[in-house]
């Protein structure tokens, strides 16, 4: 499945990585949340990041994906700066991503939520006579298959169950055929019946749809059950890389789970 | 759902049509504002319309037919008042639109005249343009107009001897027109006084002081202003600390000599002011002004009376005169009869001249005085300047 | 905000029409002048509605374009004595030039400040149309606008009223039931969201807007020609204040509900206004009862009913 | 092109520039008029900024509630016959009342609604309190005499001023100390302050939220009311004086930054100054010069002079 396994610490850009930062760095008003971290995201990884709360992965998400704007650094999407680039020009690179708290349209039915990602990935969002409501339904409806909402096709989304709304939006983020999949903490939230039912699902629709995946999660049950990298960030700092069984050996993750940084993680 | 409406609106529309098949009475459309800024002038007028509709009933009515007035608020918005004097004519099929207090609302009304064919009386705008390039058959004023106001100032401010002049008006129709108004009566009267300051504050000003301040340091001996009703009372109020009336002289246009404004300031009323009225309470030109005078206190309950109510009376009056004359409520005879027109009113003899549809409606003007055992200022001497331009 | 194309609907379309086309037959004058009033500000409401309704951002100062194509239509026709379709073709096209520069500016904001900085803009337009006397006739406003002599007839200008206000509304329903429709409802509803499906949000919000002026420019200009005239009141705040509470009390989740609120308003206040003096109360205690209890509007409050019907029996 | 050119000719060049750059004199006025203006409309404006940095609510009406200070100063000076001070007390009392009916009975229903609803439900009060106060105070104009003591000029040696516009300049500052001391240095204050940043912390916390929110709803009612008060010796009391100042308000709370009190000080004067200055320069602007400044600010600084952008990254 996995191509390539990059060596830890690795410094070197490699060429055929999908998604590199470099020195990457953001300030909030003093407070240092994300320090010179370099990264890069190799194609078809399922890449785990992990860390305790306040490690700043939300963080280094939101600046993945140009929500934030870094005060220094560079992420590069297959040597393309994101930098001042819209979402929508992100999401047309084959970046697409989902939200840790719900992100989806509240007030529209399940089958609409994931139409709109279909007709703004077929740029026909600016087609102002054509009707909506046959557009792509075929299309939509594999979506709604694959994500297992064909039932609730016309529950109106903000009145779906909670586990229902993050298959949604996972659906959603799909609708944009990305290349690389970020996803904040999928299970953020689920029972432990829905987290497996998640876990399963994203191994099979991304090994299904050959994506490259990127998420963050504390759940350690839902890391090592899908990641096949994972780096560990800590301060702000990516602290270790590697294949699950490396990270689950190294010190430092060690020290910073058990040792000083179990407190450093409740403030 | 929308035809529901609509059906509902088709069955009220055939009632009402049925309704107004069987005309028994004169409708005598009445036109005001009575919310808002505008119901100072227009709830008095109001006043005024009734009781001229109701001396026309005291009188036998009109060809045998009781009148009865139709009344619409204009909320001095030029449109709701075109909408407002539509409605009143297919709707309750109104013989006579009178009133419209500003310029705009008054050619507005007096443009759904011209497309509906209906007589319209306007009694209070001024705009010189009604009875000049607007002018159409079927519109008459009774009020005065801003060429003849305008005279009168520069009689008064030849009277004054003035030597140079500073003029504020309203940044407004009214006030534009009134600034060329008092132009034309310098060309006649001053010829050699010029105006060496000309300001425009801005409609429903609330602050004066860059203004007052501009005046004074202007080195004019006289001003001329038509800021009415509550704009002189707010410029008069901030003005005074300054001193300005000590050095000016202030020629007021805008009915600042009448009861109200004179009543509303009582002892801040300013020195130096010759200002002007349509109707004094305490003047009676003739007979008839006791009578009327003492019906309107009866109706307002107070002895003191508002200068609008007769404004209003003189549209009905003069409508009724000419419906008389013609011994018709066709519009084309009214118009005809109201083209030269004369009748008496509370303020003297009025005429509408045949060619400009116009009523040589001039005004009371002098300087405003305190006097022994008057609680605020009056006018005095009082001078009736009639509405002739003097060549 | 979905109307299903149902069979009811299509019938009760076709029943609006008909009476639509039967109303003069009635014999009022009254009705017609009505009649065509109130569809110019349907279509009025209807085109503010694609701002507050479809991109969920509330403007306070749409009466501007109303204004803009009721000004241009006016000086077309009566100053340089350009031909009806012609001055209408470019009223429509001035409004939308002049929309599309506004918009430019206001999608920059959400919320509150794109609501204060659309008045901005409005009260701009009103103090232009105020000052520039020699061509807009100022605060004596536009009077005695010339128009074709065949629409100088009463029934016929009403034929022409429903003509154009239907076929926009037509337009406007295609729009609204469109590919870009949906995707500006993702927009009002999640505009993060909607970005990171690839939707230019800012972009989006400024088609909504400029649709929204170009139509409210075209109830201008037949505003225009119904009144012979046109005047800076039409320009200032308090209108565009009216047209959204019409847009709300019909309903601003659906895509009638607007034209409906206008109906409902402008007769309301036709015959309050016979009764009393004190309309402004009577407008205030409506929105009051709309804010508390109806949010979805008149629309809303039927669908209500409805399925409280269908419930009990 | 011609005929936008005309109007542009028509609009500008007047003999108030020259005199404003040879007359310092004459510029001190100027100056004095732009501060006296501004802290007047500060003292109004203040109320409107408060109660949107705490309430998030947008409140049209406060130009009604200006109105009606205006209206129970002159029943109390004119018709009951006290003094002026008592007026100004009884003015801001009168609204604290007015505003505890009004926001206990309406308002706390539509504080979790969204802005525009917020608007609207004021926008309705308008309405309705110019009917109320068609119905008490009848339609007429009224006048209030300027206080005693304060109705001449005082001598600054370079020129006299009014005193009464004297007594704003000094006023306006006081109020501005009066209120940001309110803010920075009592509890309450400061769980005002923490209210406008996050009302959810403060519920969390313990705090009576909707307690807060009665108390700033009053006392900025309570300055409309005073507003209203200290403008109605220069400002006749008139129907449909509330319209003809809120939108200036809105402007003037706007361009300092919705929310900020050192935002609307500032918005103050400058809208001052902008207006006496602007008067002087194009004597035939004035209708335009709020809505110019709005603009222009708006265009550079969306948030205000001083507000704060609503959140990074939108």
């Amino acid at each position: 499945m996995t191509t390539s396994s990059p060596k830890l610490f690795s410094e070197t850009i490699q060429p055929h990585s999908l998604l590199d930062v470099k020195n990457l760095n953001k300030n909030f008003a003093g407070f240092q949340a994300i320090d010179g971290v370099n990264f890069h995201l190799f194609p078809r990884e399922r890449h785990a990041i992990i860390g305790p709360n306040g490690a700043g992965k939300t963080t280094f998400f939101n600046l993945l994906t140009g929500h934030l704007q870094p005060t220094s650094g560079q992420v590069l999407y297959k040597g393309h700066s994101l930098r001042q680039l819209a979402p929508h020009n992100i999401v047309r690179l084959g970046l697409a991503r989902s939200f840790q708290l719900i992100n989806i349209y509240p007030r529209m039915t399940v089958f609409q939520n994931i139409q709109v990602a279909v007709i703004a990935r077929n740029k026909k969002h600016f087609s102002f006579f054509k009707s909506a409501n046959s557009l792509f339904q075929r299309e939509s409806e594999e979506l709604l298959e694959l994500v297992t909402l064909v039932e609730e096709r016309e529950v109106i989304a903000g009145e779906l169950a909670y586990g229902k709304q993050k298959q949604l939006e996972l659906a959603i983020s799909l609708a944009s055929n990305p290349e690389v999949l970020l996803l904040d903490e999928p299970t953020a939230g689920m029972s432990t019946s829905e987290t497996n039912e998640a876990i399963s699902l994203i191994k099979e629709i991304s090994s299904a749809r050959s994506l490259t995946l990127l998420f963050t999660e504390h759940d350690m049950g839902v890391v090592f059950g899908i990641a096949d990298q994972i780096s560990v960030l800590h301060h702000g700092k990516i602290v270790a890389t590697g294949s699950p069984e490396e990270v689950r050996n190294n010190t430092t993750v060690k020290n910073i789970y058990l040792g000083d940084g179990a407190t450093d993680g409740q403030s | 759902m929308r035809h529901r409406l609509l059906v509902s609106l088709v069955i009220a529309g055939t009632l009402l049509a049925i309704n107004n098949l069987h005309a028994e009475e004169i409708k005598i459309g009445m036109l005001y504002p009575i919310t808002g800024g505008g119901a100072i002038y227009g709830s008095p007028a109001q006043i005024g319309h009734r009781m001229g509709v109701e001396e026309i009933n005291l009188d036998g009515g009109l060809l045998g037919l009781q009148a009865i007035s139709v009344e619409r608020d204009t909320k001095l918005n030029p449109a709701t008042a075109a909408a407002a004097a539509k409605e009143m004519i297919t709707k309750d099929g109104v013989h006579v639109l009178i009133g419209g207090l500003s310029s705009s609302v008054g050619l507005a009304v007096s443009e759904v005249a011209r497309q509906e064919k209906v007589i319209y009386i306007a009694t209070i705008a001024k705009t010189i343009q009604m009875t000049t390039n607007k002018r159409h058959n079927y519109v008459f004023r009774t009020a005065s107009h801003t060429d003849f106001e305008g005279d009168a100032m520069a009689q008064i401010a030849e009277k004054l001897n003035a030597k140079s002049i500073c003029d504020i008006q309203l940044d407004y129709a009214y006030g534009h027109d009134l600034a060329a108004g008092i132009e034309k009566g310098l060309a006649r009267h001053l010829p050699d006084t010029k105006i060496v300051l000309s300001l425009r504050p801005k409609l429903r000003a609330t602050d004066y002081n860059v203004f007052i301040t501009q005046i004074m340091g202007a080195g004019c001996d006289v001003v001329t202003g038509g800021l009415w009703g509550p704009h002189f009372v707010d410029f008069a109020k901030q003005a005074t600390p300054f001193g300005l009336f000590q050095q000016i002289k202030f020629i007021a246009g805008g009915e600042i000599g009448s009861h109200e404004i004179a009543s509303t300031m009582g002892r801040d009323y300013p020195d130096n002011v010759w200002a002007n009225s349509y109707e004094l309470w305490y003047h009676h030109p003739n007979e008839e002004h006791k009578k009327f005078h003492s019906k309107l206190s009866a109706q307002l309950g107070t002895h003191e009376t508002t200068m609008w109510p007769v404004l209003a009376v003189i549209g009905v009056r003069m409508y009724a005169a000419a419906v008389k004359q013609a011994g018709s409520l066709d519009p084309d005879l009214v118009a005809e009869a109201l083209r030269g027109m004369s009748i008496d009113t509370p303020v003297g003899p009025r005429t509408i001249d045949p060619t400009t549809h116009q009523t040589d409606t001039g005004q009371f003007w002098g300087p405003m005085v305190k006097k022994e055992g008057a609680p605020y200022r009056v006018m005095d001497p009082i001078t009736y300047i009639p509405a002739l331009l003097s060549e | 905000m979905t109307d299903p194309i149902d069979r009811a609907g299509i019938i009760l379309c076709l029943i609006s029409l008909a009476t639509l086309i039967l109303i003069p037959a009635v014999g009022s004058n009254y009705l017609v002048d009505v009649t065509t009033e109130i569809l110019i500000y349907s279509l009025f409401a209807l085109s503010l509605n694609v701002i507050i309704g479809y991109s969920g951002n509330v403007s306070f100062g749409h009466a501007a374009y109303f204004a803009i194509g009721g000004y241009t239509n006016a000086i077309l026709l009566t100053t340089y004595a350009w031909p009806l379709v012609a001055s209408l073709l470019a009223s429509i096209t001035v409004t939308m030039f002049i929309t599309g520069i506004v918009a430019y500016f206001c999608t920059r904001l959400t919320d509150i400040y794109f609501a204060m900085l659309t008045l901005a803009f409005s009260m701009l337009v009103w103090a232009i149309a105020f000052k520039w006397r020699s061509v807009t006739g100022g605060d004596d406003g536009f009077v005695g606008i010339t128009i074709p002599e065949i629409l100088d007839q009463r029934i016929n200008f009403y034929y022409f009223t429903v003509l154009v206000v239907v076929f926009s509304t037509w337009i406007l329903w295609l729009i609204c039931h469109s590919a870009f429709a949906r995707s500006l409802l993702a927009v009002r509803e999640n505009p993060t969201r909607a970005g990171f499906v690839g939707i230019n949000t800012r972009l989006m919000r400024w088609w909504a807007f400029v649709v929204a002026g170009t139509f409210a420019g075209l109830a201008g200009a037949l505003f225009a020609m119904l009144h012979r005239g046109m005047y800076v009141e039409s320009a200032f705040w308090t209108q565009s204040a009216t047209v959204l509470i019409m847009t709300l009390l019909g309903g601003m989740f659906s895509f009638f509900g607007p034209a409906i609120g206008a109906a409902t308003l402008f007769l309301l206040e036709r015959i309050t206004n016979e009764y009393t003096e004190y309309w402004p109360t009577v407008l205030g205690l409506i929105l009051i009862v709309i804010l508390l209890f109806l949010p979805d509007g008149l629309v809303g409050l039927v669908t209500k009913i409805r399925n409280y019907w269908t419930r009990e029996h | 092109m011609e005929p936008f050119l005309e109007f542009i000719r028509e609009n500008l060049g007047s003999p108030g520039l020259a005199i404003l750059i040879s007359n310092p004199q004459f510029a001190f006025i100027q100056l004095l008029n732009s501060i006296s203006m501004g802290m007047n409309y500060f003292i109004i404006a203040a109320g409107l900024s408060l109660i949107f940095g705490v309430l998030k609510v947008i409140n049209f009406a406060h130009g009604a509630f200006y109105m009606f200070g205006a209206y129970i100063t002159y029943s109390v000076t004119e018709l009951m016959g006290l003094s002026f001070f008592w007026a100004v007390l009884a003015a801001a009392i009168g609204l604290m009342l007015m505003a505890l009916i009004i926001e206990r009975c309406l308002f706390q229903f539509i504080y979790d609604k969204e802005h525009l609803m917020q608007l609207l439900l004021t926008f309705a009060l308008v309405l309705i309190l110019g009917d109320l106060a068609k119905i008490i105070w009848g339609t007429d104009q009224y006048s209030v005499a300027y206080p005693a003591g304060l109705a001449g000029a005082t001598n600054l040696g370079i020129t006299f001023y009014p005193s009464y516009r004297l007594m704003l300049c000094v006023l306006g500052p006081a109020i501005f100390i009066a209120l940001w001391l309110f803010i920075e240095r009592t509890r309450w204050g400061r769980i005002t302050k923490a209210a406008t940043q996050d009302r959810d912390m403060l519920s969390a916390l313990g705090i009576n939220v909707p307690v807060i929110y009665t108390i700033v709803f009053l006392i900025g009612s309570a300055l409309a009311g005073m507003g209203g008060a200290l403008a109605s010796p220069f400002n006749s009391p008139a129907p449909g004086m509330d319209a003809n100042i809120i939108v200036e308000c809105f402007v003037i709370v706007i361009i300092g930054g919705l929310g900020s009190l050192w935002g609307t000080f500032v918005g103050a004067l400058i809208f001052g100054l902008v207006f006496n200055f602007g008067s002087v320069i194009v004597p035939n602007a004035q209708d335009v010069f709020a809505f110019l400044l709005l603009l222009i600010v708006l265009l550079i600084r969306p948030w205000g002079l001083y507000g704060r952008a609503e959140s990074e990254g939108q």
